[in-house]
């Protein structure tokens, strides 16, 4: 099957995923009852609620309900934020900004570090360095963020106060121009330097907290596809030609040990993204994930919708786009089903 | 080399005579090899103690009646330092003995895995067997299911199916159940199309065995293994994400869950009282810690590679 | 093609046989899914029309190298697979088969009621993906598979006697005790004992397995085993082992196997009959004698030059094929071996293809090649980027630089510019015909004579 | 093996020398159940220009011998107990120039001198003044010139063995690149010596030492159409190979990827990688077992013609003795970890020694066999952990005497050429497991 035929079944099979999600979503929420009571406050006659009702199409049948409120998507308007106190709309593009930043930091860092310890550690099989990665990646898989970020706060915000909380110092804040929302950029366009400074001061504590648990998972999946492409038979036949070690790992072993990690840093992005939700509670971080907490807490369904709708879309293209890179990395890939 | 891995020659061993022996053997076998990794032991000593904690938490503490679920609050001695007499590992801001709530939490937790991995591991088995074994439309049909499922992260649909039926400890329970069956349904549909490939399933057929038996004496027993090795490493994951559900506020303030410590104690760390967080987190991670070490020791052993010497 | 079967009819006069197995006009094609929506584009044809019967008792042998559809042919006639077309027919009397062919020779639609009716009994008695309650059991009781694989064909997590028990358990056979007796008694007759049956698989030699796959077989005492490379997977001395115990088996029980194997010296040593495959369609089938002795089809003879043997030494290098086995989802016009034939006639099935493919194989010209457009697998436009390529083609199929009978076999080429015009003489497919007593080949050449160099 | 006054100056015909002599080798493996002797006291010769078959069954440590050669055994598990691998280098006969005189006895290259003493002889070279170096103990440095390029090794599966994530050209490239990249930069008109930036560069990437930067520096102008030049050169050459193995349209064959070719091709694809470097030795661990019986016979051939051509030695492994039949000048016949019988083909094939030849070349069925009446070699090999002192064949061998079962015994020659380790030939027994090696009874 050609890698072209493969990319356009995933397209077609992506709105489809969608729908389905939208319709779990929608489902999901109406099971909670109606969203009605974001816009009533207890002044309101029957008539009025009536009235809001009607507006908002809250007395039709469920199905109708589902197409109203696509339709509106569809059309921008994601409804009304109850804890923002504003329209899903206008709110979304800043906090946007503020978690991509975030995660995506983390993101680079996690796939560096993952990538080279997991090289390191398969390279020398039951030598130190593969017992250290070893370590760092179980217990980064059994670490609770919400603990590892809260020990960071303990350690180097509270006793040593090296790194602040928040995103931004206010008064830094005022200084330049947001354009963009990711500060760090921000302050690249503005070209202040303390503006970037202070951003990536910021940024420090929670993308570690974040990255950890990724860098651990990619660096134990690469180890581990290493070890096993290191015992192949074309491994001994690229020795027998006389290829340095070097070479020998790079060029052969650790290239197709590559492919299958692939898929797993595709994996690991959903992870950084429901790691957002705690590290940005923790460390006050205004970004999407903490909107989101404080919806869920507060039963605002419009936020909960856009928000579960917005990351798995995202989730789904990010993982599109890392099928495809998987099938260009892999020759013989035969993409079935 | 394969040029060496000459199979173990029957005859070399004495002949054993009864079915029963002989599987008794393999599991002596399995396990000694299973505990031959010093890092599985130190998992498997920590899932005995959590678990000897949950299981003796009345006798370890005195219960807090009505409910020992709920932490007993001493009003007497809120934020109180570890080492306080009465408070080992000290108080939360509102005189919850954090001892009590870990010991507790133990149990809580304990409760939390053991129900979602039951109910998930069913469900999904079932499914999982039932697309690869039937396959075609059914197949089809379920796994569309399962994508749907598959693209909207964990924890983000468990927050939201939480949210939605309202924040309780049993919601938690729940809207995990509903998100992790998902994983099971996957790796057994792989499992059952590869190993119903195997001839051995060709030859039941040859014989004339039926269609379910041919399921429950060659394709199921064949195609468990991943399902207990994931089924391990979920009982400390779900304990993650509960907790972490929990730290987030969907369960019932109060109680004595290990994520809703962590919570209450964040409160007090700008003013430097570390310990009401560090210490109910710290169990987190060592129950998770403990069940990935033992989940890891179990691949090792199961894994089929390594299993028959081929 | 019914020549076979008459020549079976023949010369089993006067006491005619019921065949134990009859294949008729057997095809199975895989669908090749491709494309966004994965719909089917094409059909490898694995088993393409193959015909031939077993008797009691007997051993017949298929042999082919890889991809020629012989394991496919197995699990077909194991009843493992449906077949596409045609049909694979069970215990069944001369006279069903004669009627069944009689039949069979007038092609649906035509026929009358009264016929389709009969096919249909007959079909419900006897044909194998047709069968139900009774007739299926017997068939299914009688007719048993070991497979090359000893590892795969064996579960991992059951013990030697609830794998050899199996059978019987399924039948109600027996059970207890007694179940135990008769395995360590099946055990026993395929050189093993007592002492292995509380063991799991691993824990044995790949003879030693083999010998458990085969104790397995036998327990229903069925009358046909189907054995898909029984010993590929072994050492000589132990394949000389299994070969024994197989014969032994086949003495006392009577047994009739159908032996499918890529090695003729062993097809030489076991079957009483061998059946030749190549590309999913019989290339030659006979005694095995005589097939071994005067090969009919110039791939026999191929094979037979090419599989090494002591008896040759190392002193006389095999002759041997050029190219490589075709794509059996496009499977050569005419006789398929042509594009590897050594002996290739003009009348062989020479098609556009050959001309592409020789095409691949030559630099300059093929770089130029634009588009091929069909009108049918005999005559097509060839375009290219420049004349000149056009050019070169047009005087490479007139020269020597393409095999004599594929030149021979162009009716037409013209060159406009660009595109070639090439109209090669079309050929139907070559069917099998006798050539000796229940010796039948299929290939143009009635002997092939001064080529036969088989040492 | 007359050795000793032999040098380039001498014009006197020149025996046969050995080009490679293993001693005693000993290669054990971890084991759950134990130390496995998968190789326990090989001693074989391998001399110049011939074919050497190595027969044995599975198991029986053919493949782990021949790997030893390059040193690919896997260490752990692998054990290396001891024994010595003789290797000796050759370089081109510089008065025929390698179209093979009488100096060189017709193989066109000759033995290079003792890197001690350069000729005269010395200890180091026990006074025969040819370079001789013992595989197990050199350098990986050293063994790193040797591996492909005096050196080269065909696996039995050509679809394992080839990388399926790199082209053909890729994968041939690089062994040239490893041991050829003078040639290749004085293809591209490049002066290998030259030490200004552009040499250097040059040089790195032909020697594929050139690090990230270097490739990026290496992309721009004015470098780039340098390696341009480069690349055409390396095409060049790994398209003459590839014809070499009479692969018809090289240039296509090139571009694509192991998957992409049928197991016949990918084998010819091997063969022209492992011929690249035009090596003294090859060794072709069941080359042609993954194929079928077509395409094996013409790899066969080729793999025949080839050596002929390039009067390569070839040591060849397989457990088919029809096969070896075919294609081997002298043959070798391993069991259990032993060599159970050496001798020329003729030998070998018609009047076997040891009871386990004897036993194999019976047990290959044909026409002329009764059914049924294979005679077959009873039992199973046995397991090789920690072996008693006794004759491996034991338990399975028709001739089994008391002697056989307390002691083992040990290669020794039966006529000219042709060994064997049984003692209904070498009546007295020695029961020490060190067997003299071969090699030394023919100096």
């Amino acid at each position: 099957m050609q890698v072209r035929d493969y990319v356009l079944r995933r397209l077609i099979s992506l709105p489809l995923l969608i729908i389905g999600t939208s319709i779990v979503v929608f489902g999901l929420t109406r099971v909670g009852g109606s969203p009605i009571g974001i816009y009533l406050s207890h002044e309101m006659t029957p008539d009025e609620v009536t009235e809001i009702e009607e507006r908002f199409h809250l007395d039709e049948a469920l199905p109708v309900q589902y197409f109203y409120w696509i339709s509106g998507v569809v059309q921008g308007d994601l409804g009304w934020s109850g804890v923002a106190a504003a329209p899903v709309v206008e709110v979304f593009p800043d906090k946007l900004a503020a978690t991509m930043e975030l995660a995506v930091t983390a993101g680079v860092v996690a796939v560096v570090l993952g990538l080279a310890l997991g090289t390191f550690a398969g390279a020398r099989r039951n030598r130190m360095p593969d017992h250290i990665t070893r370590v760092v990646s179980i217990s980064g898989a059994s670490m609770p963020l919400f603990w590892f970020a809260i020990l960071l706060l303990i350690v180097f915000w509270v006793y040593l106060g090296w790194f602040p909380i928040g995103r931004s110092d206010p008064d830094v804040w005022a200084s330049i121009a947001h354009p963009t929302g990711l500060y760090t950029v921000d302050a690249i366009l503005a070209g202040s330097f303390d503006a970037f400074r202070d951003a990536i001061w910021h940024l420090v504590l929670p993308a570690i907290a974040l990255g950890y648990g990724a860098t651990a998972i990619i660096a134990r999946m690469l180890r581990s596809s290493l070890v096993e492409e290191l015992q192949e038979d074309y491994v001994d036949s690229a020795r027998a030609k006389g290829l340095p070690e070097r070479l020998v790992l790079r060029r052969h072993a650790r290239r197709n040990a590559l492919i299958p990690t692939v898929t797993v840093i595709g994996l690991t992005f959903g992870f950084l993204l429901q790691g957002t939700v705690v590290a940005e509670i923790i460390f006050r971080w205004p970004g999407l994930g903490r909107w989101m907490a404080d919806s869920v807490l507060r039963g605002d369904q419009a936020t909960i919708m856009t928000y579960v709708m917005f990351t798995s879309i995202l989730f789904l293209l990010v993982n599109l786009v890392v099928d495809v890179v998987y099938a260009y990395l892999d020759p013989r890939v035969e993409l079935g089903t | 080399m394969v040029d060496t891995a000459a199979p173990r020659a029957a005859d070399s061993d004495p002949a054993p005579d009864s079915a029963w022996r002989v599987r008794s053997r393999r599991v002596w076998e399995l396990t000694t090899s299973l505990f031959s990794n010093p890092t599985t032991i130190a998992g498997l000593v920590i899932v005995v103690l959590m678990i000897a904690m949950a299981v003796f938490a009345p006798l370890l503490t005195d219960a807090n009646m009505p409910d020992p679920y709920q932490m007993p609050r001493d009003w007497e001695t809120p934020r109180a330092p570890p080492g306080t007499p009465g408070h080992p590992l000290g108080t939360t801001n509102n005189g919850g003995d954090v001892l009590y709530g870990i010991i507790w939490g133990a149990r809580t937790s304990l409760r939390l895995s053991l129900i979602v991995v039951s109910l998930t591991v069913v469900i999904g088995v079932t499914v999982g067997s039932i697309a690869g074994y039937r396959g075609g439309k059914v197949d089809e049909f379920l796994m569309r299911i399962v994508d749907v499922f598959l693209s909207i992260p964990e924890l983000i649909f468990a927050l939201a199916i939480a949210a939605v039926l309202g924040p309780s400890f049993r919601n938690i329970i729940l809207s995990l159940a509903v998100v992790f069956w998902v994983k099971y349904a996957r790796i057994m549909r792989a499992q059952v199309i590869h190993v119903k490939q195997n001839e051995y399933v060709d030859a039941a057929r040859a014989i004339g065995d039926s269609k379910l038996r041919i399921y429950f004496k060659d394709v199921l027993p064949n195609s468990i293994t991943p399902i207990v090795v994931q089924a391990t490493l979920d009982m400390g994951n779900i304990v993650l994400i509960g907790a972490t559900l929990a730290f987030i506020g969907l369960s019932e303030a109060g109680i004595a869950e290990w994520g809703v410590l962590v919570s209450e104690g964040q409160a007090g760390i700008s003013s430097g009282r570390w310990w009401a967080s560090t210490f109910p987190g710290l169990m987190v991670f060592l129950w998770a810690l403990a069940f990935n070490l033992l989940g890891d020791g179990f691949r090792d052993v199961l894994d089929p590679r390594t299993e028959t010497t081929r | 093609m019914s020549t076979v079967t008459d020549t079976e009819s023949r010369e089993e006069t006067p006491a005619e046989t019921d065949y134990l197995i009859s294949v008729t006009d057997l095809a199975k094609h895989f669908p090749i899914k491709d494309g966004a929506i994965q719909r089917v584009v094409g059909q490898v044809r694995a088993v393409d029309g193959v015909s031939f019967n077993v008797k009691r008792g007997e051993t017949v042998g298929v042999v082919g190298e890889s991809g020629c559809g012989k394991t496919t042919l197995g699990r077909c006639v194991s009843g493992l697979m449906e077949p596409t077309a045609g049909g694979v027919y069970f215990d069944i009397s001369y006279q069903d088969l004669t009627r069944l062919e009689s039949i069979l020779a007038i092609p649906d639609g035509e026929r009358p009621e009264a016929m389709d009716a009969d096919l249909e009994e007959i079909a419900m008695g006897h044909r194998v993906d047709r069968m139900k309650g009774e007739a299926w059991r017997r068939y299914r009781r009688n007719c048993q598979i070991v497979f090359q694989d000893s590892f795969a064909s064996l579960n991992p997590r059951q013990l030697v006697n609830s794998i050899v028990g199996r059978p019987l358990r399924v039948y109600k056979e027996a059970s207890g005790n007694e179940l135990t007796e008769q395995v360590v008694s099946l055990l026993e007759q395929v050189g093993l004992g007592r002492e292995h049956l509380y063991r799991y698989p691993h824990q044995f030699s790949g003879g030693q397995r083999q010998r458990i796959s085969v104790a397995r077989a036998l327990a229903l005492d069925p009358e046909l085993v189907v054995l898909d490379e029984p010993t590929s997977a072994l050492d000589v001395s132990v394949q000389a082992q299994i070969l024994n115990l197989l014969h032994e088996l086949q003495r006392d029980r009577g047994l009739a196997y159908l032996f499918i194997t890529h090695d003729l010296q062993v097809v030489r040593h076991m079957a009483d009959r061998v059946v030749v495959m190549y590309l999913g369609k019989v290339a030659e089938a006979g005694e095995t004698s005589d097939l071994f002795d005067n090969p009919r089809h110039p791939y026999t003879e191929a094979l037979l030059a090419a599989s090494p043997d002591l008896a040759k030494g190392g002193e006389a290098m095999p002759r041997t094929l050029e190219g490589s086995v075709p794509d059996p989802a496009r499977p050569p016009q005419g006789c398929r071996f042509h594009t590897r034939c050594p002996v290739a006639t003009p009348i062989c099935g020479w098609e556009i293809d050959d001309v592409v493919l020789w095409l691949e194989d030559h630099p300059g010209v093929f770089e130029a090649l634009s588009g091929v457009s069909r009108q049918d697998a005999f005559e097509a436009e060839l375009s290219f980027e420049e004349e000149e390529a056009a050019g070169k083609l047009r005087e490479a199929l007139q020269s020597e630089a393409v095999p004599r009978a594929m030149r021979e076999a162009v009716e037409s080429i013209s060159v406009e510019e660009t595109t070639v015009k090439i109209k090669f003489h079309p050929v139907d497919g070559v069917e099998l015909t006798e050539r000796a007593q229940g010796h039948v080949a299929a290939c143009v050449l009635d002997d092939l004579g001064g080529v036969t160099d088989v040492s | 093996m007359t050795l000793t006054n032999t040098g380039p100056d001498t014009h006197e015909v020149r025996p046969p020398g050995a080009i490679a002599s293993v001693v005693d080798l000993k290669v054990h493996f971890q084991s759950k159940r134990g130390v496995v002797h998968a190789v326990d006291g090989v001693s074989f010769d391998i001399l110049d220009g011939e074919t050497l078959g190595l027969v044995g069954e599975t198991g029986c440590g053919k493949s782990v011998t021949a790997r030893s050669f390059l040193r690919l055994v896997p260490m752990p598990p692998g054990i290396a107990v001891g024994g010595a691998i003789h290797f000796r280098r050759r370089r081109p006969c510089q008065h025929c120039g390698g179209d093979g005189c009488e100096l060189c006895d017709g193989l066109g290259r000759l033995p290079e001198e003792c890197s001690q003493c350069g000729g005269p002889g010395c200890e180091h070279c026990d006074g025969s003044g040819i370079d001789n170096v013992d595989l197990l103990s050199i350098s990986e440095s050293l063994m790193n010139e040797i591996r492909g390029d005096r050196i080269a090794m065909i696996f039995q599966d050509p679809g394992k063995a080839l990388n399926p994530g790199l082209t053909i050209r890729e994968q041939i490239a690089e062994v040239l690149y490893e041991h050829r990249s003078e040639e290749i930069m004085e293809r591209a008109g490049f002066d290998p010596e030259a030490s200004n930036v552009t040499g250097t560069l040059v040089r790195r990437r032909a020697t594929q030492r050139d690090r990230r930067p270097e490739r990026i520096l290496m992309s721009v102008p004015p470098f780039r159409s340098r390696r341009a030049r480069l690349t055409r050169a390396t095409d060049e050459m790994v398209a003459e190979a590839l014809t070499e193995t009479q692969i018809a349209n090289p240039l296509k064959v090139m571009r694509r990827h192991p998957h992409e070719l049928s197991g016949g091709m990918k084998q010819r694809v091997m063969i022209a990688q492992a011929l690249a470097c035009n090596p003294d030795l090859l060794i072709a661990d069941e080359p042609t077992t993954a194929l079928d019986v077509t395409v094996q016979a013409r790899i066969l051939e080729l793999v025949k013609s080839l050596q002929e051509r390039h009067q390569a030695a070839v040591l060849y492994i397989s457990h088919d003795l029809s096969v070896v039949s075919q294609v081997s000048d002298r043959v070798a016949v391993m069991y259990a970890g032993r060599i159970a019988e050496v001798g020329t083909r003729e030998q070998i094939f018609s009047e076997p020694l040891h009871p386990y030849t004897q036993g194999l070349l019976a047990a290959i069925p044909s026409g002329s066999h009764e059914r049924g009446r294979l005679t077959a070699i009873e039992g199973t090999v046995p397991e090789l952990i920690d072996p008693p002192p006794s004759c491996r064949f034991v338990g399975r061998c028709p001739y089994e005497a008391e002697q056989c079962r307390s002691a083992d015994p040990i290669l020794a020659s039966f006529e000219p050429g042709h060994q064997v380790a049984c003692f209904i030939h070498s009546p007295e027994p020695d029961s020490s497991l060190d067997q003299p090696s071969f090699a030394r009874k023919t100096k």
